[in-house]
């Protein structure tokens, strides 16, 4: 897949990714997070998980080729599949 | 109604054979969280079926060795009322399907095995081979691999002092990835796993319990799979964090008198740790299920008992010391929960929701799990390459095929892994990675241990006996090299698919080859590892005994010397004989195309071998040498080249008068053999004479280039680069 | 002298500070848990190196957060020394004693080596075994060194000498390549205004014993000893 | 402030924070990130910025509350407002 570069003459699209832990898989950061919170007076917290936040600007202005880039990177590169999961959100 | 149908048995890894021994044991079907129980403690990881009737015949005992095999690690004495407590283990699986995590979590594991004896662990060490350079995954996994294992061992603060790097394509489906640890301990406060006293509380520590590691096959069957939920990662996640934590708990605890055995939950989590502190102390135990303190919700007795989640720890406690010891974890931040008791039954008796979910009994389970002798046949003996066939298509200078060879893959400089490692936290690190064995003091004394880890797989796949004689000798070699008195290895027996007789041969083979090489050298096994099927499409990795060694170091002040040059103008001293052996040698491997990987090892003389050592380790001692490095891969010029760019000293080296051909003499690979310098050589030959030692001198140090024979040079700031570039090269934009 | 050794979870490198001051002080420094917000009267804190808690979140917040740090706060306001190493760096700059934060590594990798420090600030309690401009090799061992703050703070810390150590070649000159980090202007300690906190990622406490390859660590206790022992 | 705890007696709320770094505060993980995707052959990529993603489970089901809370856990813990600008979201 190729994209055309610049983002002046082309519309851009921003991506935003979420990556986070799936369901079950061990948050040592998270787990550290909600002690310190709760040492620090904050209550009732029941849960922290922490994750990845990932912003791309694209030189792309199909959404549809934008999203299947974006996907692509997640499987291949940003997103570690054994582990996280990832939400892609594309805006204009 | 059966619940247990044939395919739930194959799932769990039970050949019908084995099933019906299960049935036999507990006379009756076992119920879902037996048969898991059973499933994972006659695994070939914890019951070690191909790999026990061999692992037997392993030399174990010397005057100084405290607990050989069988314990969470080996221990051994190290004087001064100090033991030292060691092993290596494997994570090759996990690294391959998620290097980072993988490895950081092999660490963790290792860690634990040694404070669970109540060692404070004091260096790290790590075997690592990979696939070929240029095969897609290997950049990715070598990265993933090294941060992981930088991220465990720097985050809990103990160094990273050595360890090796090797490539080769047959491991490109499955890298190994064998991490190793050592500690030390006061030789009377030495923690065992036989539970004992009954009535006596057992008591769970560390982090929750969730479904990590939980085996994916078993994961599959319907019983156990949670529809609605997507498929759950095998992965575990390690937590260096509250690994340190719990590191810093028990040793707080262990101080005390409370502790009566405790055992680190490894592989098969609490299943395997409550068998064996049961099995070892002739005991029962009763676990409520319910106690067990757990991350996740409605989790069943089944995934409790197989969990691997990391950083927990299962102890038997003396009666009324419960709120003392609760009080160290809680202040460490740390679970703590009395989740059962040592009975008299020796039994295995879980319950859960009031209910028994399990009986077994343990000794069956652990003394009639599956061994088998396995059919076997020997690798044929390998053809001796002759020296003129082999050198028939290389014509090169000796300086640009030194250049090369130490910037190839194999021979390379490995700073760009070990700078990722905090080598040197605990301030006792006196010889860092980049020599032979790494050198850690033992904190507040003038002693140290001289670690390393040690195998040339190229040569075990040609012929394993050899192969496995090399490798202790090896380690062997670099203990003594450093002026350390080799005391004891522990070993990680990588190997393909077992069920194949060629990879039983491999396995035969270099166990008797490590056998003579421990026997000859003093120098036994205290503890170890087997990874088994470690293959991919039908081809198996190259054999890998992969030996971690330590020695005693008496006096850190006289007992050691530098492995680089150290000054101009002094002799350098070849000890050992040189055939020019060049089968299987890192020369034809870079240079040659018919004859890559081709040939017979070099054999090891093992009488020899103690010969050379022991009078280069007395020369050391008696501070006669300035300066010692023992002659492996690329042989006699990479040796020296290695000297030169320690000691940034540069050298001239002469060429052979005898009637080796002179690449043969340069870089074959002949084994028992170091490289020392001195400013009186007369004396040191005179002596090597008496000894019945082959010495010679070879050249002399000085100046900012090493030169071979007449005039043909390479300036060190050259060799440098070479040597340096090829690993920040190849990893960079990863 | 007396001195206190603030521990927290995940600090590794307190028996190695306290080592070293104890070498050059000849007393034992106390070792003060994290959680205990009593912190006996002392000359001198030392927050040493480590991963508190794990670093998780950014290395130092969590750590920054621990009862007694808001005492070192105090303490450190009225005039006693406190010197912070590595995750102590981390800690001291999340706390707000000291400007600007230490970012992941240029390189997005842990370094463990030996580096050249140029001193810049010898007039300072913890560098007074120094001189102006020389060069000592201490090593660093982090993920996170990466010294980061906007322009005006930088231009700040330059006018008021409160830069402590920047990374430099052997021969004591100020490049890109000696930068081990990617460190704003090669930033390796600096000071805080009262010229008695001084945050250093390098870890001098690693080479104050010639057994260990080197010893340019050390004058940083022992000066701290000569100089607190006098004013006592 | 104090929160009762216990998800299941009181309606939860989940907060979502989004912590990125500040414009002009140099990322090194994006840069380099933005590398490797170029070099695997993903183009048009104008920028990559990585950050961080914070989930919270609260107890609380007044939404004035709970956003005060988390801003405060912003401010005094989650992000570091040197170099980092953080954005809440809650839904219930
Ligand atoms: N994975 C690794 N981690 C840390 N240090 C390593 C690693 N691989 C190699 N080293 C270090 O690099 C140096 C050279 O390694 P190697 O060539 O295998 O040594 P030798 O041939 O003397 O056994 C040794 O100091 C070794 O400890
Ligand atoms: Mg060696």
């Amino acid at each position: 897949m190729r994209f055309v570069a610049g983002c002046a003459k082309h519309r851009c699209m921003k991506a935003r990714i979420l990556i986070t832990l799936k369901n079950g898989v061990l948050d040592p950061q998270g787990k550290a997070t909600e002690q310190v919170l709760a040492g620090l007076g904050f209550g009732g917290i029941n849960d922290v998980r922490q994750g990845k936040y990932i912003e791309l600007d694209l030189a792309e202005n199909n959404p549809t080729n934008a999203l299947n880039a974006v996907r692509a990177m997640c499987e291949k590169l940003l997103a570690n599949t054994v582990i996280e999961n990832y939400e892609i959100d594309l805006d204009e | 109604m059966s619940e247990i149908t044939p395919e739930i048995v194959g799932e769990h890894g039970l050949t019908p054979e084995e099933y019906q021994r299960v049935l036999r044991i507990m006379g009756r079907e076992p119920k879902m969280t037996e048969l898991g129980i059973f499933s994972v403690m006659w695994s070939e990881h914890c019951s070690y079926k191909s790999s026990k009737f061999w692992l037997k015949k392993l030399p174990t005992e010397a005057p100084w060795v405290i607990c050989g095999p069988g314990e969470n690690a080996g221990v051994i004495d190290i004087g001064e009322g100090k033991a030292c407590i060691f092993k290596m283990e494997s994570h090759n699986h996990p690294s391959f399907i998620e290097p980072y995590q993988g490895a950081a979590t092999g660490v963790g594991g290792i860690l634990r095995d040694i404070f669970t004896m109540g060692a404070r662990p004091v260096a790290n060490m790590n075997a690592l081979r990979f696939g070929a350079p240029e095969h897609p995954k290997t950049r990715h996994l070598v990265g993933g691999v090294v941060a992981g294992i930088g991220g465990y061992g720097n985050c809990i603060g103990i160094p990273t002092v050595g360890g090796e790097v090797n490539f080769d394509p047959s491991y490109n489906g499955n890298i190994l990835v064998n991490a190793m640890t050592v500690g030390i301990a006061d030789t009377d406060k030495i923690f065992y796993s036989a539970a004992a006293g009954i009535g006596n509380p057992v008591v769970y520590v560390g982090s929750k319990t969730g479904r990590d590691g939980i085996h994916g096959a078993t994961m599959a069957s319907a019983e156990f799979d949670d529809d609605s939920e997507e498929k759950r990662p095998t992965v575990q996640v390690g937590d260096p964090f509250t690994e340190k934590l719990l590191l810093e708990a028990c040793l707080e605890l262990m101080a005390t008198d409370a502790i009566i055995a405790i055992q680190d939950m490894g592989a098969a989590g609490l299943t395997s740790s409550s068998v064996e502190m049961s099995d070892k102390g002739g005991v029962g135990i009763e676990f409520d299920l319910d106690r067990v303190p757990v991350r996740e919700e409605a989790m069943t007795p089944y995934e409790i008992m197989l969990s691997e989640s990391q950083e927990r720890m299962l102890m038997v406690l003396k009666p009324g010391r419960e709120n003392m010891a609760r009080k160290i974890f809680e202040k460490w931040e740390l679970d703590f929960a009395i989740i059962g008791t040592v009975t008299d039954t020796n039994r295995l008796v879980l319950k859960s929701g009031g209910e028994e979910i399990c009986n077994i009994p343990v000794p069956p389970l652990v003394a009639e799990a599956p061994e088998y002798e396995r059919p076997w046949v020997a690798t044929p003996p390998p053809r001796v390459l002759a020296i003129d066939d082999a050198l028939a298509d290389i014509n090169i200078a000796p300086t640009d095929a030194l250049a090369r060879l130490v910037a190839s893959p194999d021979l390379c400089s490995r700073r760009w892994v070990w700078e990722q490692y905090d080598h040197m936290v605990m301030a006792d690190t006196l010889r860092r990675p980049g020599a032979d064995a790494a050198i850690v003091r033992v904190h507040g004394t003038d002693r140290a241990l001289a670690i390393t880890t040690d195998c040339t797989p190229r040569y075990c796949v040609a012929d394993p006996v050899q192969g496995g004689r090399q490798a202790v000798a090896e380690a062997w070699r670099n203990l003594t090299a450093s002026g350390a008195k080799p005391l004891a290895i522990t070993d990680n027996m990588n190997f393909g698919n077992p069920e194949r007789p060629e990879i039983m041969g491999q396995f035969a083979g270099c166990i008797e080859g490590m056998t003579d090489a421990c026997l000859a050298l003093d120098f036994p096994v205290v503890s170890g590892n087997v990874s088994l099927y470690n293959e991919t499409n039908g081809t198996g990795i190259l054999p890998t005994p992969a030996i971690g060694g330590v020695g005693l170091i008496e006096d850190v002040n006289n007992d050691t010397t530098s492995a680089g040059f150290t000054a101009e103008g002094e002799a350098i001293l070849l000890i050992g004989n040189t055939s020019g052996h060049l089968g299987r040698s890192m020369l034809l491997r870079v240079f040659s195309d018919n004859y890559r990987d081709a040939g017979a090892p070099p054999p090891v003389d093992l009488e020899a071998e103690r010969r050379n050592g022991d009078f280069v380790r007395d020369l050391i001692v008696g501070d006669r040498v300035s300066a010692c490095h023992d002659v492996s891969d690329g042989g006699l010029l990479v040796a020296a080249a290695e000297m030169a760019l320690l000691g940034s000293i540069g050298a001239e080296i002469s060429l052979p008068t005898t009637g080796i051909p002179a690449f043969a003499w340069l870089f074959g690979e002949d084994q028992s053999r170091y490289i020392t310098t001195t400013s009186a050589p007369e004396e040191v030959l005179t002596a090597a004479n008496s000894a019945g030692v082959p010495a010679i001198m070879i050249g002399t140090t000085g100046g900012p280039q090493l030169t071979v024979g007449d005039g043909n040079s390479i300036s060190l700031l050259e060799l440098r680069n070479a040597h340096e570039s090829w690993f920040p090269e190849y990893m960079a934009d990863v | 002298m007396k001195a206190a050794v603030i521990v927290s979870p995940g600090s590794n490198c307190d028996r190695d500070v306290q080592v070293a001051l104890q070498q050059s002080a000849g007393s034992e420094p106390i070792m003060h848990w994290h959680g205990d917000a009593n912190l006996p009267d002392v000359d001198l804190i030392i927050v040493p190196g480590g991963f508190a808690y794990g670093d998780y979140l950014r290395a130092g917040a969590l750590a920054a957060q621990s009862p007694v740090i808001q005492e070192v706060v105090a303490r450190a306001n009225k005039g006693v020394p406190v010197l912070g190493i590595c995750n102590g760096f981390q800690i001291l700059t999340e706390c707000g004693l000291l400007p600007g934060v230490l970012m992941r590594n240029a390189g997005l990798k842990f370094i463990c080596r030996d580096v050249d420090l140029r001193v810049e600030a010898a007039d300072t309690v913890f560098t007074l075994d120094y001189m102006d401009g020389q060069v000592i090799r201490i090593p660093v061992a982090h993920n996170e060194g990466n010294y980061f703050a906007d322009d005006a703070t930088l231009n700040r810390l330059d006018g008021e000498d409160r830069v402590a150590f920047r990374y430099c070649s052997p021969e004591g000159r100020v490049t890109d390549s000696a930068n081990p980090n990617g460190a704003a202007r090669n930033i390796a300690g600096i000071l805080n205004e009262g010229r008695n906190v001084l945050g250093m990622m390098p870890h001098p406490e690693r080479l104050a014993d010639p057994m260990l390859g080197g010893n340019d660590g050390r004058p940083m206790f022992d000066g701290l000893v000569e100089a607190l022992v006098a004013t006592e």
